[in-house]
């Protein structure tokens, strides 16, 4: 019986871990932002979740499980917020999600925006183009802003709660 | 080996190193303050280092503990409670120093501001 | 296994440290200083240091990353310093880290059982906490009463910062008397018309405040305190005050609370300090409260002096943030 | 335990406990009242304090009841006590000074605040001298920055704020350095008590730390104390800071910080550092010499008059550092008595300066024209401190360069090029007070300048003629400065 949880508990904890690497390498490897907010949002639903299961089955009926449920809870419940409210402010403030010209390419917002305008003709537009863009991006994040400040204020509460365990 | 247990002796000396360099290369406030707060959160991690002891574990002694438990030191734990809160009373008032420079000066660069006075 | 750990956070450490000196952008830079906090607490913990794990985690990532947005708002987001022109920076802290790694190469190394510090005077708080004081939590023991002095000082660092931020923003200019509350609040930036981060918001600030609470009186078991739980419940109602406004969260807790909450817990702790004068012992001597049971005096005045502290952070972070935030409206 | 037992922690908890107190005021004058009563009676303390510990005595207090290495123990001796008594008594004699001209440039509604900070103020500088634990040293040290920070960003000029954030910065740096030497002394010690650090940082194996603490330490001082390279922060925090707020911390705050110095590498070092007393010559002497001369130099160039009094400080701590580096009983008795009557004669000159700066609008020097005529009695009193940093006899000022001469004699031939040094450095303080001497006495007013006719209020000429008859005294009765100074000479040399 033992051998099976440490099986379960193993195989768990495992493909947590995997979860976990795929997201971090596809935050590095995605096109753009929304699809980074996918790549990441496997780390927190799928990843997190196996390993504090993972976790909750090494730990045996103590008082440990509880706690990691209560850290699982709360995960359940503002990963997903944070997620949103990231989403909702690049949306806000102007950044457009990738999409396809018809040649099949990627491109960058930016660079369809720069090749729709007027300028696009002089060699000169396209770099000019390219630095106003996040630019103006910046600008308006700041009333966005208030969206990713309350991820961090809700940070520590968080990570105190599984310091306590 | 023996260089791995002086590594966090050595990573406090780079963080104040960093945090020293930003605050004396840059000419922004707000950045200097980020640099400050680095600067001393590196004293923090040179305290905490001393506490560990090898098996040891977090300084609470629970009733029914086995007697030979090995403890933590809490005394630099102590005094670095003390100078968290020191470092972000700090921080919080050169901030408010900061927001109070932009709104006399309009900007918050200290070569511009150095300039604006000896205007005067 | 935790060696792997630590030398991992620690690298992660260094590199948060050189990207935040690097870029150019305010806000990444405090978002960043936010991360090499967090990263500082969970280094704290691997270090047996839980105390200073929970406070690093609750000021470091989460309060001061708030105080630096809101100075953010109120002044610009990209640093604009000039190209560094001189040698003089890099030389100053190159010789800085030279010096330090040569004084530390004779340090002894990390867990060290036989290292000088843990000869002297840290076995005599591990043994005799049980005995004269009797709480669980060495670290408290030692913060509240063997070296309570410390820590009536930190009180009073945290009391001036907030007479300093007070007396610096605290002044409201007289042209933001005479708008409506109409555009009063379409002004005062909140999240009101974002439905699920307000919903979500306010089921996680009872708890919030709750573990504040539980912090605040496990302290003497657990790793907490007056500071972590100060800090906690200022947190729960700084984002109360991102969710609704600062006008709202200033109905909830009004100003002139958070201050007399301020002055209230430094005079706490320092009347404690003097009772204990008027009962015939030392300044902070709390074992004379309770004239038949040294132990439960000590325990009486832990509690008192604790309080004493909550009360205090929690009132001067609500008051620093309002200060920050109201400065924000224009 | 009686009154009388509990007075060392009486003199900080009076200030701690009622500044919350005076923070909560909001009726008109009543902070400023309980921010002086409580002030004044800390004076009183002190007062009775440095009685008691006149003959030699030390009195050690063990906060919380806890024995010294565990809990924190307060530790005075005689210049302890001195501290104290200079610390309390510009304070008090700055805030009765400065009701008025407070009143003036802060405004009612940060009253309260303001108060409340300058009491913290006081209780953290006073903390510093009297306690016995490195550690606590820091806490306060902060305690007093940081309510130093916000009463000098109370001044009226925008450029105050831009001062006190240079103050806050530097002033960081140096606190965390301090920091950094104690972590390296509790590294090898496993103690925070001084006089447990003394015993056991001699039979410590790793020299290296011990040497680099010592640096760490003392660096970070000095960058509190402005000693020369290091003073960049004074100049401006002392021009832009209200006026009341410049006597104080030009009286009281930077010595606080040399005094830890000295305590820290008298008590602590001079006995376990081979040839410390050699290395606290080469780090302090070279300092000095330079302090003198560059601080004087940019006085006599310096057009506004509290810029140029705050360079004067810089060349007369350049004094201090020279007496603390002499290593000898006359040399640190130089020190500590240059350290007392400094603060008498800079804390009048600052005040002579508030009385200008109350009837004239600004204290650029060249707007001063007249004012010996307009304002005799606050010129002359200026002229009475002037006279003192110069180092004329009959003046405070005489008696610490004379204990100064005495030491560097006994040094031999490099005593007679640091009195050569001394005797130039006095003569560039008579320019730069002739300077001020020759435009309020010699020049007409400016033609369009708005006549003054009045002289200060007499509730700042009095306090401000009773600090320079108080200077006077000290140099004709010198049994409480110097007998206090060379009793704590002997004291932390060991020679007894």
């Amino acid at each position: 019986m033992d051998l099976l949880l440490d099986i379960i508990a193993s195989v768990c904890l495992i493909a947590g871990a995997f979860l976990v690497f795929v997201g971090g390498f596809g935050v590095m490897r995605m096109p753009d932002f929304y699809t980074r907010m996918h790549a990441a949002s496997l780390t927190d639903t799928g990843g997190a979740a196996l390993i504090l299961i993972g976790l909750m089955l090494q730990g045996g009926l103590t008082l440990a499980p509880v706690k990691l449920i209560a850290i699982f809870l709360f995960l359940f419940l503002t990963s997903p917020t944070a997620s949103y409210a990231l989403a909702n402010a690049a949306l806000l403030s102007g950044l457009k999600p990738v999409c396809r010209n018809e040649t099949g390419s990627a491109l960058p917002t930016g660079q369809v925006v720069a090749t729709g305008s007027p300028d696009a003709a002089k060699p000169a537009g396209k770099p000019a183009a390219k630095k106003t863009a996040p630019k103006k991006t910046a600008r308006k994040k700041t009333d966005a802003k208030k969206a990713v400040k309350k991820k961090a204020a809700k940070k520590p509460a968080g990570k105190s709660a599984r310091k306590s365990s | 080996m023996e260089i791995l247990g002086l590594y966090n002796y050595v990573v406090f000396a780079v963080l104040l190193m960093v945090g020293l360099y930003c605050i004396l290369a840059r000419t922004n406030i707000v950045k200097s303050i980020i640099g400050l707060s680095i600067f001393q959160s590196a004293v923090f991690l040179l305290y905490i280092s001393m506490d560990k002891v090898d098996g040891g574990t977090a300084p609470i002694i629970q009733p029914g503990a086995p007697a030979d438990t090995i403890y933590a030191n809490p005394l630099p734990q102590v005094l670095i409670l003390t100078a968290i809160v020191v470092g972000i009373s700090t921080t919080a008032l050169a901030l408010a120093v900061a927001v109070r420079i932009k709104e006399a000066y309009g900007t918050i660069e200290e070569d511009k501001i150095q300039e604006m006075d000896r205007e005067l | 296994m935790t060696i792997v750990f630590s030398l991992f956070l620690l690298s992660m450490l260094v590199l948060v440290a050189v990207a935040v000196l690097r870029t150019d952008n305010l806000f990444t830079a405090v978002m960043l200083s936010g991360v090499f906090s967090l990263i500082m607490a969970a280094n704290f913990f691997v270090l047996d240091a839980a105390d200073v794990a929970l406070t690093e985690a609750v000021i470091g990532a989460g309060i001061s990353t708030v105080l630096f947005l809101g100075a953010l708002a109120l002044t610009s987001e990209q640093d604009r310093s000039p190209p560094v022109g001189s040698w003089v920076p890099l030389l100053t802290s190159s010789a800085l880290g030279g010096v330090i790694i040569y004084a530390v190469m004779q340090a002894p190394r990390l867990g060290d059982p036989n290292a000088i510090v843990h000869m002297h005077v840290a076995p005599w708080y591990l043994e005799k906490t049980p005995e004269l004081i009797d709480v669980p939590n060495v670290v408290t023991a030692v913060l509240a009463s063997f070296r309570g002095y410390d820590t009536l000082g930190e009180v009073f660092v945290v009391f001036i910062a907030c007479i300093g931020v007070m007396s610096l923003l605290g002044r409201v200019r007289p042209r933001r008397e005479t708008i409506s509350e109409e555009t009063f609040s379409k002004q005062s930036r909140n999240l009101r018309h974002h439905l699920i981060p307000r919903v979500v918001g306010k089921m996680l600030i009872p708890f919030i405040v709750l573990f504040g609470l539980y912090v605040q009186f496990h302290g003497d078991f657990g790793p907490g305190g007056g500071f972590q739980a100060g800090a906690l419940v200022a947190a729960g109602i700084i984002l109360y005050a991102l969710l609704e406004g600062d006008t709202r969260a200033r109905q909830l807790v009004p100003e002139w609370f958070s201050s007399v909450l301020v002055a209230l817990g430094a005079f706490t702790y320092a009347s404690v300090g003097v009772a204990c004068m008027v009962m015939g012992g030392r300044f902070l001597d709390y074992s004379v409260l309770d004239p038949h049971d040294a132990i439960h005096g000590q325990h009486l005045g832990i509690l008192l002096v604790e309080a004493g502290v909550g009360m205090t952070v929690a009132g001067v972070m609500i008051t620093i943030f309002h200060a920050f935030a109201r400065r924000g409206i224009r | 335990m009686t009154l009388y037992d509990q007075l060392p922690a009486l003199v900080i908890a009076v200030l701690l406990f009622t500044a919350p107190i005076t923070y909560m005021m909001r009726l008109h004058g009543f902070p400023w009242a309980v921010a002086t009563l409580s002030v004044v009676t800390a004076f009183i303390i002190s007062c009775s304090l440095a009685a008691t510990v006149f003959n030699g005595e030390t009195i050690i207090y063990e906060m919380g009841g806890w024995s010294a290495p565990y809990g924190i123990a307060l530790h005075i001796d005689a210049l302890s006590a001195l501290m104290a008594m200079l610390i309390t008594g510009a304070s008090s004699a700055a805030l009765i000074f400065g009701a008025r001209s407070l009143a003036d440039e802060v405004g009612e509604e940060t009253a309260p605040a303001f108060f409340s900070a300058w009491q913290l103020c006081t209780a953290g500088l006073v903390g510093m001298v009297i306690t016995g634990d490195a550690f606590n040293i820091f806490v306060f040290m902060e305690i007093s920055s940081l309510s130093t920070y916000v009463l000098v960003s109370a001044g009226p000029d925008r450029r105050a704020l831009i001062a006190t954030y240079r103050y806050i910065v530097m002033g960081t740096i140096g606190a965390t350095f301090y920091l950094i030497g104690v972590g390296f002394l509790y590294m090898v010690t496993g103690t925070l008590n001084t006089a447990d650090l003394a015993a056991r940082v001699g039979a410590t194996e790793n020299i290296r730390l011990v040497l680099v603490a010592a640096g760490f330490i003392s660096v970070g001082l000095a960058v509190k104390a402005a000693v020369f390279p290091m003073h960049q922060w004074m100049p401006r925090a002392y021009t832009y800071a209200p006026n009341a707020v410049t006597v104080f911390i030009a009286a009281a705050s930077t010595k606080v910080a040399l005094y830890v110095l000295i305590r820290v590498d008298y008590a602590i070092f001079q006995n376990s550092i081979a040839n410390h007393d050699i290395q606290l010559t080469l780090f302090l002497v070279p300092l000095g010499v330079l302090a003198l001369f560059a601080g004087s130099l940019l006085a006599i160039y310096e057009k506004n008059l509290k810029t140029l009094l705050a360079y004067s400080s810089v060349s007369q701590i350049g004094y201090i550092a020279l007496g603390i580096a002499m290593t000898s009983v006359a040399g640190l008795t130089g020190a500590i008595v240059h350290m007392f009557n400094h603060g008498l004669i800079k804390g009048g000159m600052f005040m002579a300066v508030a009385c200008l700066a109350i009837r004239y609008r600004s204290v650029n020097i060249a707007n001063l024209a007249g004012a010996g005529r307009a304002m005799p009695w606050t010129m002359a009193a200026f002229v009475i401190g002037g006279l003192g940093l110069i180092g004329v006899p009959l003046t405070p000022g005489f008696i610490s360069k004379w204990y100064l001469v005495l030491a560097a004699l006994e040094k031999g031939g490099a005593g007679a090029f640091l009195i050569a040094i001394i005797l130039v450095s006095s003569l560039l303080a008579v320019i730069y007070v002739w300077k001020v001497i020759e435009v309020a006495y010699f020049k007409a007013p400016r033609a369009n300048a708005v006549p003054v006719t009045q002289e200060a209020p007499l509730s700042m000429l009095i306090p401000t003629w009773i600090v320079v008859l108080l200077g006077i005294w000290f140099s004709i009765d010198t049994r409480m400065p110097v007998g206090m100074a060379s009793r704590a000479a002997e004291i932390l040399l060991g020679v007894k």
